[in-house]
């Protein structure tokens, strides 16, 4: 079948080409971001209003700022405590979110994602070992994280795009 | 390729000064490009399961409705509605048999405010040819904007008066009612005064579907008569405000702007989506603001209420057949029982109310689950008994009342639902 | 105050041994001393609206239960429930013509490992006295715990074989389900094998009434004769969990122990509390965690459905009275048309089933709104019927059969309820 021949990959490149290529696709990626090169670095730090740089994020933050976790800054939750994990996540989701930031395709409503439930979920059994010290890690064997009950920590059900009902009153 | 970048947010422009009865839209929307953009999606037709903008017949859908409305202008020509944009349109395009009065006009068009400066209340008699002919542009910015500030406001005044007899003063509602209450302004039971045919909403007695139709039996109003059962009957029409009273939603705060007025992004920034219509043509939207379930589960939670909803309304519509069938055969009998019949009409006329009552409600049972439950299983008991009714009064036999449940506790009442703080 | 500071946590003691078949909550109780506490609140009684753990009688507060159960024990004794720690004392206290077996025991004692161990299946059909004689301790910690790990376990044969007839199986629950299959073991509806009196649980076509109906249906199951009616009749126990899939909660993967358990803090950390009761006793550890509205709200909520609920319940025992009343008085006459009565005792059948699966659910319709009214409104539409064939039988008059709704949508169905991922 002469078509599959067509669109065959013409293996192996000379190790320039690569260089090549790589130098563009970085350049497309800087250009892209380096429009606001701020927004990129938040990612780097721990300060909950670099995440703001980015008003999309703005529910998630003023919903912990009136939150009994204030003193908790984000990445207390959302990165995993130990060096590796933490950089390789903050690292992953710098280079998704800013991708969605600025190229898209921007969701509706922003949910965790799978692997930050988890993180989440180890994160809150991390600091309240104490009071759970006899029910256990309530996800073990299928059960449910803690905030399936506890839905308004940090930010409250209301972490979407629309205006708050309770806020909206009067 | 375009869609995968953000939406270019359109600067409103602030020269644009708009007039006070300026009624067309796309003048509104030179100030505001993004609303008029979204206004426009309006003219988008879709179906939904039990809902949705393609201007299906109810009819075709539902034949036992010519039974039900026999005598009457939707036992012809009864259809789904669609967007605001085709108000205009499709009230022309109706019978004119159904065009009864130039009330219509008042949640048709964008020049009501217009029209209503213009003739006062007289309006209300005019002929609606001659209104019609008047009327330029559908539902639009101006039936709930003012012009200079923007903000909402309430320009019907049947939704004034219907507040202030109960003593309640519209001007000072919050936002969040605003949100609701410019939609309440059309999508609501009303009638025609007799007579003067002023449009009136009859929520004297409150808003519950008994209240409703208590406040009509003091009244003594009828719709028209039943072709066949000679029943005076009552049409209710879109109660969606109504219904949605007390629910769980509407008890949280939630508006009605919340789900069918979702925030968008546009751009970097939001803006409340002007495409008025079934949520389930926008679920991320529309729920994902509070709810943090999938859309596919959010889906299914509405389909779960309008199935279970849609089951008991078509079964009710069976037995209110039934007891139409059951009274005209009584009644042709010379040797029926007058009196029987009469008590056979009085149950016809309130069962089909209640089965009205959520069948021309828009949700399928959606706005308030556990209420549109209840009507339809008042609605089947009461058209039972007027099927048996009919029957004694046809066959001379009778069965004794139903049993007194007893020294009740005081529990029963729906009355009771109270409004706590939250 | 004392009331202000913090319990004091007891350290769970390591060197306690639970034997195998350990019944005494107390044995235990050394173990885990906080969770015994909260296990002897189950001691304290208290009234809510439509539950709680006041013994009084169900027969007084609505009095034409004792026409729905005529011939049956429980139109002469019918009390509503109390704590698991008074399950020994309360079947022990009634009537000996209610115990019709020694399958009774199952789900009354914490004894009934060591029974199941002594007879195997023959203690189905020993006299229940005897059995009564060998249980010591009511419902208590063996029932649902492993003496050696604590993990939860299923402990009575039933629930196993009905997952096992549904090919699944019940070892391979997950933590959350499992936090309400061992309350499934006993808040479930039953049956005795004709016969054998081997304990079954209706399940093989599904959890709804409808499909349970259709189950005994073709089983051509019957629990009593009425009495009045002759109607052969079905009596329906606690469905508590049956009522409770696919409602809000279950589909949000809410347990029974979620909110008959909540977790409370004594001293620095929290355990399951083991005083399971209503709700509205504790509403804030209950729901306060997973709702944040004010206690008041959601006390409201509960009751908005519930009387909704008693409502259509009272209402339904009206008309399902009356069709006992006209069943057995057109049997009474010679005349009658023998084909019409066979109608309308089959209608009494199912509409009083449907009626009793929510009388006999114990959360008056809070465990699943929607589905509660709309078995309501098929029992009271299923009652009205019957009510006219017993007429038809008894006059010779007659109606036309119920006009079919058309070609149906095929989207009133119920059956359709799906479950997509959340
Ligand atoms: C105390 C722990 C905690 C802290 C501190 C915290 N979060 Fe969260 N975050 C959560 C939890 C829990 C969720 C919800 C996970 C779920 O329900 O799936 C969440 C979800 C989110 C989401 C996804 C949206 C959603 O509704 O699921 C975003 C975005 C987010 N957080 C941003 C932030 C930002 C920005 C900050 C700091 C300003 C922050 N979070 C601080 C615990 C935390
Ligand atoms: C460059 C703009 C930008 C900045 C800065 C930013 N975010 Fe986000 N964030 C986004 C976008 C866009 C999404 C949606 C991504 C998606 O759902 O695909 C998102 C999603 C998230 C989510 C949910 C998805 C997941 O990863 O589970 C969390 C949690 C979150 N952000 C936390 C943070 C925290 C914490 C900070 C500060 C350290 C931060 N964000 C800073 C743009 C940003
Ligand atoms: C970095 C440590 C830390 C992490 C991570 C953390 N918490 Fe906390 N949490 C605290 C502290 C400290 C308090 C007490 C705050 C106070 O009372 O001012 C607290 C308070 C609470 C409270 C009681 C106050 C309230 O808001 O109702 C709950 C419940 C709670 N946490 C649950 C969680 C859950 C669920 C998670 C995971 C999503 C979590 N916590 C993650 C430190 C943490
Ligand atoms: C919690 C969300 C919610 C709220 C609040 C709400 N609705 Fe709805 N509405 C729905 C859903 C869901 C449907 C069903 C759509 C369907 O079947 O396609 C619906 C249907 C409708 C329809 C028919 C749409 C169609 O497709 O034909 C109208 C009209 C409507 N609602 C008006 C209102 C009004 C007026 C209010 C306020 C009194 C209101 N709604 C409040 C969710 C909501
Ligand atoms: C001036 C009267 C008027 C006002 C005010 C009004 N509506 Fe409507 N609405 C209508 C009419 C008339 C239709 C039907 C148009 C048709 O089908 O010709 C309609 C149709 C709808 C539909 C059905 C659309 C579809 O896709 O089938 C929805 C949803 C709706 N309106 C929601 C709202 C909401 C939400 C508000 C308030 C924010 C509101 N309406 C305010 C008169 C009004
Ligand atoms: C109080 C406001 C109000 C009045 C008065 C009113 N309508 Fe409507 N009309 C609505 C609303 C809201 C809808 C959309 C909801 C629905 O169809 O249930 C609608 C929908 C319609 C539709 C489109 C759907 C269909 O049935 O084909 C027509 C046509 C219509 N109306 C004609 C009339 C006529 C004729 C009159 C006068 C007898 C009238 N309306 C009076 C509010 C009103
Ligand atoms: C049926 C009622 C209705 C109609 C018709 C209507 N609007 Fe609105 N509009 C609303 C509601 C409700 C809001 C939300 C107001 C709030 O949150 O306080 C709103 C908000 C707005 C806002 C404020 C910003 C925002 O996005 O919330 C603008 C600007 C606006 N509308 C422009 C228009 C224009 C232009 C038109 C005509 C093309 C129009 N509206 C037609 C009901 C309507
Ligand atoms: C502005 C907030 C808001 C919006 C928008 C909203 N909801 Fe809700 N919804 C709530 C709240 C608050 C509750 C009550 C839940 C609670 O008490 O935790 C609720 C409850 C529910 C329930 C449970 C009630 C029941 O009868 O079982 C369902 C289902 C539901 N919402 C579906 C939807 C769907 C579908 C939409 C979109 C069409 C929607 N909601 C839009 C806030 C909202
Ligand atoms: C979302 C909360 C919730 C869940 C989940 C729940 N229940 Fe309930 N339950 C209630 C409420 C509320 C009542 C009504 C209490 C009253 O009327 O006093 C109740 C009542 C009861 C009662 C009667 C209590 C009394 O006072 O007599 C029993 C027994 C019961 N439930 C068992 C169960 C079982 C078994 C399950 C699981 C299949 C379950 N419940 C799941 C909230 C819940
Ligand atoms: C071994 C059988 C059995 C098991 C297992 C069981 N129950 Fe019960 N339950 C009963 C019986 C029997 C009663 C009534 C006792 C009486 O009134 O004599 C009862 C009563 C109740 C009541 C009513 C208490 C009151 O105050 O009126 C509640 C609530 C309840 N159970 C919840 C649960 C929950 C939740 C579970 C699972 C975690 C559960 N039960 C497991 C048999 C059981
Ligand atoms: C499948 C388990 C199961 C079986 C078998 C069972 N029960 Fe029960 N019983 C319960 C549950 C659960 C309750 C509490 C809920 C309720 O009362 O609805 C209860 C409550 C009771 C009560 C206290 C409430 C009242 O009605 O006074 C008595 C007495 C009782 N049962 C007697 C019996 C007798 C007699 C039998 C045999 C005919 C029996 N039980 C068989 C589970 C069971
Ligand atoms: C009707 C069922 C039932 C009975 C009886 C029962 N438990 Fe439990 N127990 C549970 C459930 C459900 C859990 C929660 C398990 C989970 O979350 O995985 C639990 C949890 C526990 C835990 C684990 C820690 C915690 O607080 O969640 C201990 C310890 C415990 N029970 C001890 C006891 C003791 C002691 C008794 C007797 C006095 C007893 N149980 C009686 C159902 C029961
Ligand atoms: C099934 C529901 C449920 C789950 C799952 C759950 N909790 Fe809780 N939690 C509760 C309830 C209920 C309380 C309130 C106890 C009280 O104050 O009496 C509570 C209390 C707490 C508190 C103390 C709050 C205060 O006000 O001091 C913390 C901290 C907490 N939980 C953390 C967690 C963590 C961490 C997890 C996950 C391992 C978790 N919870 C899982 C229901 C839950
Ligand atoms: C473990 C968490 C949890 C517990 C405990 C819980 N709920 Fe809920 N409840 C939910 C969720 C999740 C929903 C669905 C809301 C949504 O979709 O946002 C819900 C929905 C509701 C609704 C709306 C449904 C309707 O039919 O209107 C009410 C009312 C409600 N809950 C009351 C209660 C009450 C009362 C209690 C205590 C007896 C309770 N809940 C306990 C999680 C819980
Ligand atoms: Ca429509
Ligand atoms: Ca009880």
């Amino acid at each position: 079948m002469s078509g599959k021949r067509k669109w065959k990959w013409n293996w192996p490149w000379h190790w320039w080409q690569y260089g090549i290529l790589s130098v563009i696709v970085l350049i497309g990626i800087g250009f892209t971001i380096g429009r606001q090169p701020l927004k990129g670095l938040a990612y780097a730090l721990d300060k909950p209003e670099l995440c703001i740089l980015c008003h999309v994020m703005r529910p998630h933050y003023e919903s912990w700022y009136h939150s009994a976790h204030r003193n908790m800054v984000c990445n207390e939750c959302h990165t995993p405590h130990n060096f590796v994990g933490k950089y390789f996540t903050k690292a992953r989701a710098g280079i998704v979110d800013t991708w969605v930031y600025f190229i898209g395709p921007m969701p509706a409503q922003f949910r965790a994602k799978p692997h930050t439930v988890e993180i989440l979920q180890d994160n809150c059994i991390r600091c309240h070992t104490e009071v759970i010290s006899r029910i256990g890690d309530t996800r073990h064997n299928g059960g449910t994280y803690c905030f399936s009950c506890h839905r308004d920590v940090p930010h409250g059900i209301q972490t979407g795009i629309g205006p708050d009902p309770r806020e909206l009153r009067q | 390729s375009p869609g995968c970048s953000p939406k270019q947010r359109q600067e409103p422009s602030q020269g644009v000064e708009i007039g006070e009865f300026e009624a067309d839209p796309a003048v509104w929307g030179k100030k505001y490009p993004d609303h008029y953009d979204t206004y426009l999606q309006n003219n988008m037709t879709a179906r939904t399961e039990y809902g949705g903008s393609d201007k299906y017949s109810k009819l075709e859908r539902e034949p036992l409705l010519k039974t039900l409305f026999s005598g009457y202008g939707f036992s012809k020509e009864y259809t789904e509605d669609r967007g605001h944009t085709y108000s205009l349109e499709d009230i022309r395009m109706i019978d004119p048999a159904r065009k009864s009065a130039g009330t219509c006009i008042t949640c048709k068009t964008a020049n009501f405010k217009e029209l209503y400066n213009k003739y006062g209340e007289s309006y209300y008699t005019q002929p609606i040819t001659h209104l019609l002919d008047e009327a330029k542009h559908p539902i639009a910015c101006i039936d709930c904007h003012d012009p200079k500030t923007n903000a909402l406001v309430i320009t019907r005044p049947a939704l004034k008066e219907a507040f202030a007899r109960q003593g309640k003063d519209i001007t000072k509602a919050t936002r969040n009612e605003m949100r609701s209450l410019v939609c309440a302004q059309c999508h609501v039971e009303y009638y025609f005064q007799t007579g003067t045919k002023k449009l009136t909403f009859p929520w004297d007695k409150g808003f519950r579907a008994d209240d409703i139709l208590q406040y009509y039996q003091e009244l003594g109003f009828t719709d028209w008569e039943h072709a066949d059962a000679k029943t005076p009957m009552l049409k209710a029409q879109h109660p969606d405000y109504e219904l949605n009273q007390n629910s769980t939603h509407q008890r949280n705060g939630v508006s009605c702007s919340d789900c069918h007025m979702p925030y968008v992004r546009i751009g970097t920034s939001k803006i409340s989506s002007h495409w008025m219509t079934s949520p389930l043509r926008y679920i991320s939207e529309a729920c994902g603001t509070c709810h943090r379930q999938s859309e596919d589960y959010l889906k299914e939670r509405i389909l779960y209420t309008q199935r279970r909803v849609y089951d008991q309304l078509i079964k009710g519509e069976q037995v209110v057949a039934g007891a139409i069938e059951a009274i005209s055969s009584a009644s042709k009998l010379p040797t029926v029982n007058a009196a029987k019949l009469t008590e056979a009409r009085s149950l016809h006329r309130q069962a089909q109310w209640y089965l009205d009552f959520i069948s021309a409600e828009n949700s399928m049972g959606f706005h308030n689950p556990q209420e549109a439950l209840r009507l339809l299983s008042e609605s089947q008991r009461l058209a039972g008994e007027s099927r048996i009714r009919a029957l004694e009064a046809l066959s001379g036999a009778s069965l004794p009342p139903l049993p007194s449940p007893g020294p009740a506790p005081g529990l029963t009442s729906t009355q009771e639902d109270k409004s706590p703080k939250q």
